[in-house]
């Protein structure tokens, strides 16, 4: 097929990008502000933490925000407990954090290279790798979150651990799809041409050129990830008590919505700010890296 | 072959799904007036009352059945299907029957029914989860229609407690559509019958205007199943529902400012504990349970979280219960004391301590009790699981059981027997604890039919329980209902559901 | 040509993707029934040309000034729906990539159609019948079968017959044809381009044409416009341009091309360096840097279009009278 | 070194199984390269022409191990490759190269342009420093500056990277390089820059070439002998100037004149061989004469009878019944 | 295309299996409902013999096979909990799952798809992004806090719904759209890049070239070329809608196999589970089966060719 193509509009089409990248990172540059603010934070939570975020005060319980109780001062208020909201809040940027970067770099992880992996072998590694995705994405996560926590104990681990099993195949289909699609590009077939070995060919070839899918998928479950935790904390099956996560504190507050709103209001909205920001930002690298994929 | 047969059945039942689709969606009918609208929980289990043991069935089924005796409002044991009993021989005793009663199909209640009901029970075959609760009896005979026999295995002084629990079925409709079909139609002799189940939503039941007692003051009772207590709380205040099971006093509280919701509160027989695992170090060292005894603040908990509503106890006993003593007061709160002790142990102190829970629990009694043994010096981590994972460590091997956990005992028949013997006797599943003075005592009480020094023996269990730690008493557990302003009721102390004993204001 | 009505008439068009002129200052004219190529290679600028004709110039580009006059209506002032009413019945346009240009999901009749239809020419059922002769027209066999079919069962060069179907059906003043004969085989596109000429005798609708290929060019233009870096360097009639190239550009890519009659394992004529990129264009004539020709004239001022031969042949070249030493350079291949 | 030729290729057939049916089995094939000869001695370079699905790109990749073949020999200065076990193989191919037509899909976009050269280098297992010799030298040798040696891909212009495809071919200096329309892709001006490019390394390096294309004209100029594809089959063979001069075949006559000449008097003189209709399915190619379908001269016996190569008289050998009478006594199987 | 659709078929027999087997063992591994059965107040004989008359006592080899010998007579067991047939148990909850997650699609697709359609139309513009903001709003809520915040202001505060159960079409409302809010981002999403996507394709612009307007543009030729992913998306979200409901259910007391499934998790009603696992697997792998179907109704490419286009 004679094909001199004429792409007049092309490069010209690079510059718009590039200025368009501009200003649309201009119109996120307040989400990745907080989403830095909050990671400051949960780096920082002892040194601006103003109390211990466990400490009880059961004669305390449930002040509103500014209330002074014993001589101390609650900027948030307190909670069912009497625990300082505003201590816990900060101590719960780093679980809530912490459990969503561990879980979605886990599972971001396996579901690559179990993706690549499919996506290169072909055949029976690729039936089983990928009828085995099927599996785990038609089971409950809560079953697989229940049955982990009774064999295995509960805990932070447990919930990072329940989370990556029950994400990876969302990583290992994108992967598997571009895999596919990037193996059967020239170089990668010249690559293997010249002798090159399926480590070199996985690691040079194909993971640079499909790692923007990937990270766009990622910046999606970052999300998702918190609200799953949060899911848990509610079930019960979360981060265990005392330690505080945004999402338990919020599935404690909501039982006292009518009688102390701060309680959830303001881990519901350090969740929201997050997710939002998080998917903003995720929004805005997918159609800077990766207009075609989902 | 196989291929076709599996594509076959899948479409049997696909169709068989969207019949039932279609007929689920039109069946749902409105709500009368005179409907009364009860939030429970879970939808009960099974409506057959020998085949389940939880207090969603419970709240239902009582209300359709009648039981041999029953509890009044103080507590005592009062005649319902019996009229009298009396103690024949140490292993025999003797009930007479009401003559007036009728089941809900018209049929009169006899003595036939109230032996049947009792064999059906305690026979293995029939696997009822209350076997536990009955097993002490060999047999029950009717020797005419208002005489019935029941023989013990031996002097057996609960039996009494034990058979305010025992339903009684119509024999010759159990017999006639078989314990399925009974389930699912249950028919008996209280004041409401049996109306419908749809499952998975709720259960209705109507007055039985032939009722032989007080009846009931609604026409239509449904009994819905809401998992979440603040939606509970919601459909309350929303006036969809007139009376809301098992709320905590923060969502009590809540109500107190709503304008047509209150909140219904009663001690209950149920005693809230520490459990301690004593056979395991570090808590095999008496002086570190002692210092956990002296480490907890149970005014603090009982005035700070539960709002008052509870009250501090030194024993496992209930005041609600046989066998409560006056004399025995609780260990006073004595942080410094606590941590003396703890200095004491020295190094087997700092192991860590796993503190065993369930989300059904009280979980900010849990965290209060873990920070409040982390101020004295303890390490305690909370370690939540599911009920049943939950169910298995407690009642497991020695070794695996929880080194602490909270719970709330409830034998349902007020007397120490229930609680003491399961929780502390060296065999029993949920003891975590081996003593052989202990082991005599409650053994001894168990067998004998002297009132006196069955009080006495418990008593002295108590001292023991307390002198040792063999576990933390904490309090006794306040029930507390969500009821519309208008609903007239008492709960009492153990946690029934009486329809019947309720009363509407106004109109 | 000699007294055919102008049908197109495009002066000064300038198109900007950002602050790069893409299209600068443009100028060509289409008469009645006549075929006018647009000839350069990627990135000139040829398409975006052809696009901003038609208002569909992608969102990203905006017009930054001069005139498109089609039957002297200025189209740069039309509203989108003014537009939308010249399109596919005054004014058409066919692509590069056929299949790809066709709705895969459309029956190719319907597709065909669609020209009458949206601009109520026809009833449906009118327009259909009507595609179906179309379609026998374009030279495709069984058409009432083909035309119930979708685009992905038709062969590439099936694809174009059914665009240059649909793009002809309203009968147009004016085809504009993208580089029509690209992405197809040679055997095939010589079927297209002689249909392309049977046609333009049949219906008489004027073709602006666009293409890299000068033997195209050769074949059906009758006027041919060459562009470079955004600016037309030299337009003129087809035989003065192949026999008389005025501008250093258009000579050195007619002598770059090899020749079905060259001799083996000889050194091809090519022109230095690369085409540079839209956001780099030299200043002043914009074929210096590759230019045998250049000096710091050529620098200094963007080059005027003086005239060579016949007053329908310029160049836009500060150098034509000294055209004669490139050809002892050429010599040198 | 023996006599025997650089590369030998004996009835080489490449078979792609359709799968279908209930049961995914073979329903049947597609034949995409169906028995063919070719040979290519030390230093000459062999033009393998034909349109789009003729095959040759196929043929191409089954002599670099790139398309399995289903029969056939491949013999490699006298040593069958396909016999060979994969380690074998991979030393023989380490002497075979491949240009591919689109150089931006034949170069990783995240490799720096020393890295992409390096490559093949790098799998070999050289030292750093001498790759980085090698590495200057070839940049050198096509005609690209060490300054480029960090850019990336994207930030060249297409002859550039072509360029960079070559050098990196040129790494560990092989005997053969096979070039899949190596200069399809690029505009006209840049072509001749590349053509020019490969006949000089031939010259400086004795390479050898398999020259897969279908620019016609191009081959004149750098091909030593040319093959003629028509649906996995050679339709004719012999030195180039025999095939230019006196095609024989109506399909390589065909194809000649479709090329349209960039000269508007000889093309609009030129008598057109207008070919009918398209390729037929390669999964379902005609029993007689593959060209059958679309032959101007045809006769009866060519729908039953597949002619083999024969010779014209001219030097080449043709497979025509018409034009070759022979042809039928080469009768394929 | 048949031998496609005969592979898939097979994969899907053979990953519902590998699912009935995992789960089979896996939940065992948990404990047993005994324990939940019976009062506090039993003593360890009392819990072995109600084991016993469950038939927990077998070996589990014996279990699994009487479990799958079941299966093939479609006897999925009774439950331990409710000591009914769990298919009776599954057929009374399975209409209210079906509302739940019709109304939840409804919300999830006809909000998401058109907003979708229009962030992609209007690109870059104000519009647009104040469009992505709500969209992505409404995902960043936990479903148990969204749900409880609706409860409060139209059941109890306005009183326009009822906060929970299940009845009439009023009742439904507050848990489709608690549900529904997360897909609807996942479908505007979908929507808007494959919208976009087509946007950039050839034949929009041969379109636009014959005079199509931009309505009929979107009608004739976008939203067809466009459903192909939002077609695909439905089959997974729907399976997303089916987990996603444990929460919502258990909120509103929706009676449906979300609430079922949590109640029967923590029951250790292994057959119901086994049951629902079952039934989820199956719809899952149905859902994906029938969206390759139903391509290859829309897109004429696949018939021909056997793959998406």
């Amino acid at each position: 097929m004679s094909a001199t193509i004429d792409k007049s509009p092309a490069p010209a089409r690079r510059f718009a990008g590039l200025r368009r990248e501009i200003r649309g990172m201009r119109a996120v540059m307040p989400f990745v502000l907080i989403f830095a603010a909050f990671v400051l934070l949960a780096l920082l939570a002892p040194l601006v933490a103003p109390l211990d975020p466990n400490s009880q005060n059961l004669l305390g319980r449930l002040k509103p925000p500014g209330t002074t109780a014993r001589g101390i001062f609650y900027l948030l208020g307190t909670d069912n407990l009497g625990r300082d909201l505003l201590s816990r809040l900060i101590y719960g940027a780093r679980i809530s954090l912490s459990v969503a970067i561990l879980s979605v770099v886990l599972s971001g992880t396996a579901g690559t290279i179990l993706g690549m992996a499919a996506g290169l072998a072909r055949g029976w590694t690729e039936t089983v790798i990928m009828r085995l995705a099927d599996i785990v994405l038609s089971v409950p996560a809560v079953l697989l979150a229940i049955i982990m926590v009774a064999v295995l104990g509960p805990g932070f681990a447990n919930v990072v651990l329940v989370l990556a099993l029950t994400r990876w195949p969302r990583y290992a289909r994108v992967a598997y799809g571009q895999t596919l699609s990037v193996a059967n590009m020239p170089y990668v077939r010249l690559a293997r041409f010249m002798g090159a070995k399926t480590p070199r060919i996985l690691l040079i070839h194909i993971l640079p050129n499909i790692i923007g899918a990937i990270i766009v998928v990622a910046t999606l479950e970052f999300g998702l990830m918190v609200l799953f935790e949060a899911g848990l904390s509610f079930l019960g099956l979360g981060v265990q008590p005392p330690t505080p996560s945004w999402g338990a504190m919020l599935s404690t507050g909501r039982a006292y919505v009518a009688t102390a709103w701060w309680i959830a209001a303001f881990p519901g909205a350090c969740l929201f700010l997050l997710i939002l920001s998080v998917n903003l930002i995720g929004d805005h690298l997918r159609d800077r890296l990766d207009p075609k994929s989902r | 072959m196989t291929s076709k047969r599996a594509r076959l059945t899948v479409r049997s039942v696909l169709s068989g799904f969207l019949a039932a689709a279609l007929l689920g969606s039109a069946a749902t009918a409105a709500m009368a007036k005179e409907t009364f609208t009860v939030d429970l929980v879970n939808e009960p289990s099974s409506l057959d009352p020998q085949k389940q043991w939880n207090p969603d069935s419970y709240y239902v089924y009582r209300n359709i059945f009648d039981n041999l005796v029953t509890r009044n409002d103080a507590g005592e044991i009062v005649p319902q299907v019996a009229s009298a009993w009396k103690q024949v021989s140490p292993t025999e005793m003797q009930f007479t029957i009401r003559g007036d009663i009728k089941f809900q199909d018209g049929t009169p209640l006899t003595a036939k029914d109230v032996a049947f009901s009792i064999q059906r029970i305690i026979d293995p075959a029939f696997a009822s989860p209350q076997l536990g609760q009955f097993n002490k009896i060999t047999k029950a005979e009717a020797s005419d229609d208002k005489t019935v026999t029941v023989t013990t295995d031996g002097p057996y002084p609960v039996l009494l407690a034990q058979l305010t629990k025992l339903s009684i079925v119509p024999e010759h409709v159990v017999e006639k559509v078989g314990d399925d079909a009974f389930n699912l139609k249950p028919v008996g002799s209280g004041p409401y019958s049996f109306e419908a189940w749809q499952r998975g939503v709720s259960v209705t039941l109507k007055r039985n205007d032939d009722y032989w007692g007080d009846k009931g003051p609604f026409e239509t009772v449904t009994f819905r199943a809401v998992p979440d207590a603040s939606t509970r709380v919601a459909d309350l205040q929303a006036g969809t529902a007139d009376l809301v099971v098992s709320l905590d006093s923060d969502q009590a509280a809540q109500l107190q400012t709503a304008p047509n919701a209150q909140a219904l509160t009663a001690l209950t027989e149920r005693i809230a504990y520490l459990g301690i695992n004593t056979g395991k170090p570090p808590l095999d060292d008496k002086r570190l349970r002692q210092a956990i005894a002296y480490g907890i603040d149970r005014e603090g908990i009982v005035e700070g979280i539960l709002g008052g509503e509870g009250k501090v106890v030194g024993q496992i006993v209930s005041p609600a219960a046989f066998g409560w003593s006056d004399s025995i007061e609780p260990y006073p709160y004595d942080p410094e004391k606590a941590k003396a002790l703890i200095a004491e142990v020295g190094d087997g102190a700092k192991a860590e301590l796993q503190f065993a829970t369930a989300p059904v629990f009280d979980q900010r009694i849990v965290q209060a009790l873990q920070q409040m043994l982390t101020e004295i010096g303890l390490k305690v981590e909370i370690n939540m699981t599911d009920m049943a994972t939950y169910l298995k460590a407690a009642q497991g091997p020695r070794d695996s059981q929880p080194m602490l956990s909270f719970g709330r005992w409830s034998c349902s028949c007020q007397d120490a027997d229930g609680i003491m013997y399961p929780l502390l006797e060296s065999d029993s599943a949920w003891s975590r604890y081996s003593n052989p003075e202990m082991d005599k005592l409650l053994n001894e009480a168990r067998s004998t039919l002297d009132e006196d020094k069955r009080r006495a023996d418990y008593e002295k269990a108590s001292e023991l329980v307390k002198d040792d730690v063999s576990l933390l008493p904490l309090y006794q557990v306040a029930i507390i209902y969500g009821a519309s302003k208008k609903l007239d009721w008492q709960p009492t102390a153990n946690e029934s559901l009486f329809l019947n004993r309720m009363s509407w204001q106004g109109e | 040509m000699t007294e055919s009505s102008q049908i197109l008439a495009v002066e000064g068009l300038t198109t900007r993707i950002g602050v790069n002129a893409v299209v600068d200052g443009v100028s060509l004219a289409v008469n009645s029934g006549e075929v006018v190529a647009l000839v350069g290679e990627s990135g000139c600028g040829k398409s975006l040309t052809a696009l901003s004709i038609m208002g569909l110039h992608p969102a990203a580009a905006r017009i930054g000034g001069g005139s498109v006059r089609l039957d002297g209506d200025d189209l740069l002032r039309f509203s989108e729906k003014q537009l939308r009413g010249i399109r596919g019945k005054t004014l058409s346009m066919i692509f590069q990539e056929p299949v790809a240009s066709l709705d895969p999901l459309m029956r190719v009749g319907e597709q065909v159609a669609e020209s009458l239809v949206v601009h109520g020419v026809a009833s449906k059922s009118e327009a259909e019948s009507r595609a179906i002769d179309m379609l026998e027209k374009v030279g495709i066999p069984d058409p009432a079968a083909r035309a119930r079919q979708y685009p992905a069962e038709l062969s590439g060069g099936m694809c174009q017959r059914v665009m240059i179907a649909c793009a002809l059906i309203a009968r147009p003043r004016l085809l504009i044809a993208d580089e029509p004969t690209t992405a197809l085989d040679v055997t095939i596109q010589a079927q297209i381009l002689a249909l392309m000429k049977e046609l333009r005798r049949e219906i008489r609708t004027a073709i602006l044409l666009i293409t890299h290929d000068m033997g195209v060019v050769a074949d059906i233009a009758d006027r041919v416009c060459v562009m470079y870096a955004g600016r037309i360097v030299e337009s003129g009639d087809v035989a003065s341009i192949f026999a008389q190239p005025s501008h250093p550009y258009t000579r050195l890519l007619l002598a770059t091309i090899p020749k079905l009659s060259g001799t083996r394992k000889t050194r091809l004529n090519a022109i230095e360096g690369s085409v540079p990129d839209v956001s780099d264009w030299p200043v002043g004539c914009r074929f210096r840097t590759r230019c045998p020709l250049a000096d710091d004239a050529c620098e200094k001022m963007p080059p005027d279009f003086s005239v060579s031969g016949d007053d329908t042949h310029r160049a836009a070249c500060w150098h034509i009278d000294r055209l004669s030493e490139m050809d002892a350079m050429g010599e040198m291949a | 070194m023996s006599d025997a030729p650089l590369l030998k290729v004996e009835d080489l057939r490449v078979h792609f199984p359709i799968r279908g049916g209930w049961l995914g089995g073979q329903v049947g094939a597609v034949k995409a390269v169906d028995g063919i000869d070719l040979t290519i001695e030390a230093g000459e370079t062999v033009a393998l022409v034909g349109e789009s699905g003729c095959g040759k790109s196929t043929a191409g990749n089954a002599i670099l191990g790139l398309a399995p073949a289903t029969s056939g020999r491949i013999l490699f200065e006298g040593t069958d490759i396909l016999t060979r076990s994969p380690a074998e193989r991979r030393g023989i191919r380490s002497n075979m190269q491949v240009v591919f037509q689109d150089p931006v899909s034949a170069l990783n976009p995240k490799l720096s342009v020393g890295r992409l050269i390096a490559e093949p280098l790098t799998i070999a297992g050289w030292d750093e420093t001498a790759k980085q010799t090698r590495v200057d030298e070839l940049l050198d040798l096509v005609g690209l500056t060490k300054a480029q040696k960090s850019r990336h891909p994207n930030e060249m212009s297409g002859g550039q990277r072509q360029r960079v495809v070559i050098a990196r071919a040129l790494a560990l200096s092989p005997k053969l390089i096979v070039c899949d329309e190596p200069v399809s892709a690029l505009d006209v001006s840049i072509r001749s820059q590349i053509i020019n490019l490969l006949i000089r390394l031939q010259e400086e390096l004795g390479l050898s070439y398999l020259f897969i294309a279908h620019d016609l004209s191009v081959v004149r100029h750098i091909a030593d002998k040319v093959v003629v594809m028509y649906l996995g089959t050679i339709a004719e063979t012999g030195p180039t100037d025999a095939v230019f001069d006196h095609p024989t075949h109506p399909y390589t006559e065909a194809l000649l004149s479709a090329i349209p000449l960039p000269d508007p008097e000889a093309q609009r003189a030129k008598a057109a061989l207008i070919l009918e209709g398209d390729l037929p399915s390669p999964a379902n190619p005609p029993a007689g004469c593959p060209f059958v379908t679309r032959c101007p001269i045809r006769i009866e016996k060519c729908a039953s009878v597949r002619p083999g190569l024969a010779d014209t008289g001219h030097g080449s050998r043709a497979a025509c019944l018409v034009k070759v009478p022979d042809a039928s006594l080469n009768a394929a199987r | 295309m048949a031998a496609y659709l005969l592979r898939r078929f097979l994969q899907a027999v053979v990953a519902i299996f590998g699912v009935m087997t995992l789960i089979f063992f896996v939940q065992r591994l948990t404990g047993d409902p005994t324990y939940l059965l019976v009062p506090e107040t039993a003593t360890k004989a009392d819990i072995e013999a109600m084991r016993v008359s469950l038939g927990l006592d077998r070996p589990l080899i014996v279990q699994y096979l009487s479990f799958l010998w079941g299966i093939l007579h479609l006897d999925f067991g009774r439950s331990y909990v409710q000591n009914v047939p769990v298919m009776t148990i599954i057929a009374a909850r399975l209409p209210y799952t079906l509302e739940l997650t019709a109304g939840a699609l409804a919300v999830a697709a006809l909000i998401g798809v058109p907003l979708g359609i229009a962030t992609a139309m209007w690109r870059g513009r104000s519009q647009a992004r104040g469009l992505m903001g709500f969209v992505l709003a409404a995902q960043s809520m936990p479903t148990f806090w969204s749900g409880i915040l609706m409860m409060m202001v139209f059941g109890v505060w306005l009183g326009w719904l009822p906060p929970s159960g299940a009845g009439g079409w009023k009742n439904l409302i507050m848990p489709s759209v608690a549900l529904g809010l997360l897909s609807m981002a996942t479908f505007a999403r979908v929507a808007r890049t494959a919208v976009l996507d087509e946007l950039s394709k050839d034949y929009i612009r041969s379109a636009r070239a014959r005079g199509v307007s931009t309505g009929r543009l979107v009608r004739r030729h976008l939203l067809r070329n466009a459903s192909i992913p939002v077609i695909s998306i439905s089959a997974m979200e729907i399976s997303q809608l089916l987990a996603g409901a444990v929460i919502v259910e258990t909120v509103f007391a929706w009676p449906g196999l979300g609430l079922l499934t949590i109640q029967s998790i923590t029951g250790r009603d292994f057959m119901v589970v086994q049951t629902i696992v079952l039934l989820g697997a199956f719809v899952t792998i149905t859902l994906n089966f029938l969206a390759d179907l139903l391509y290859t109704v829309v897109d004429p490419r696949i018939r021909l060719t056997g793959t998406p286009g």
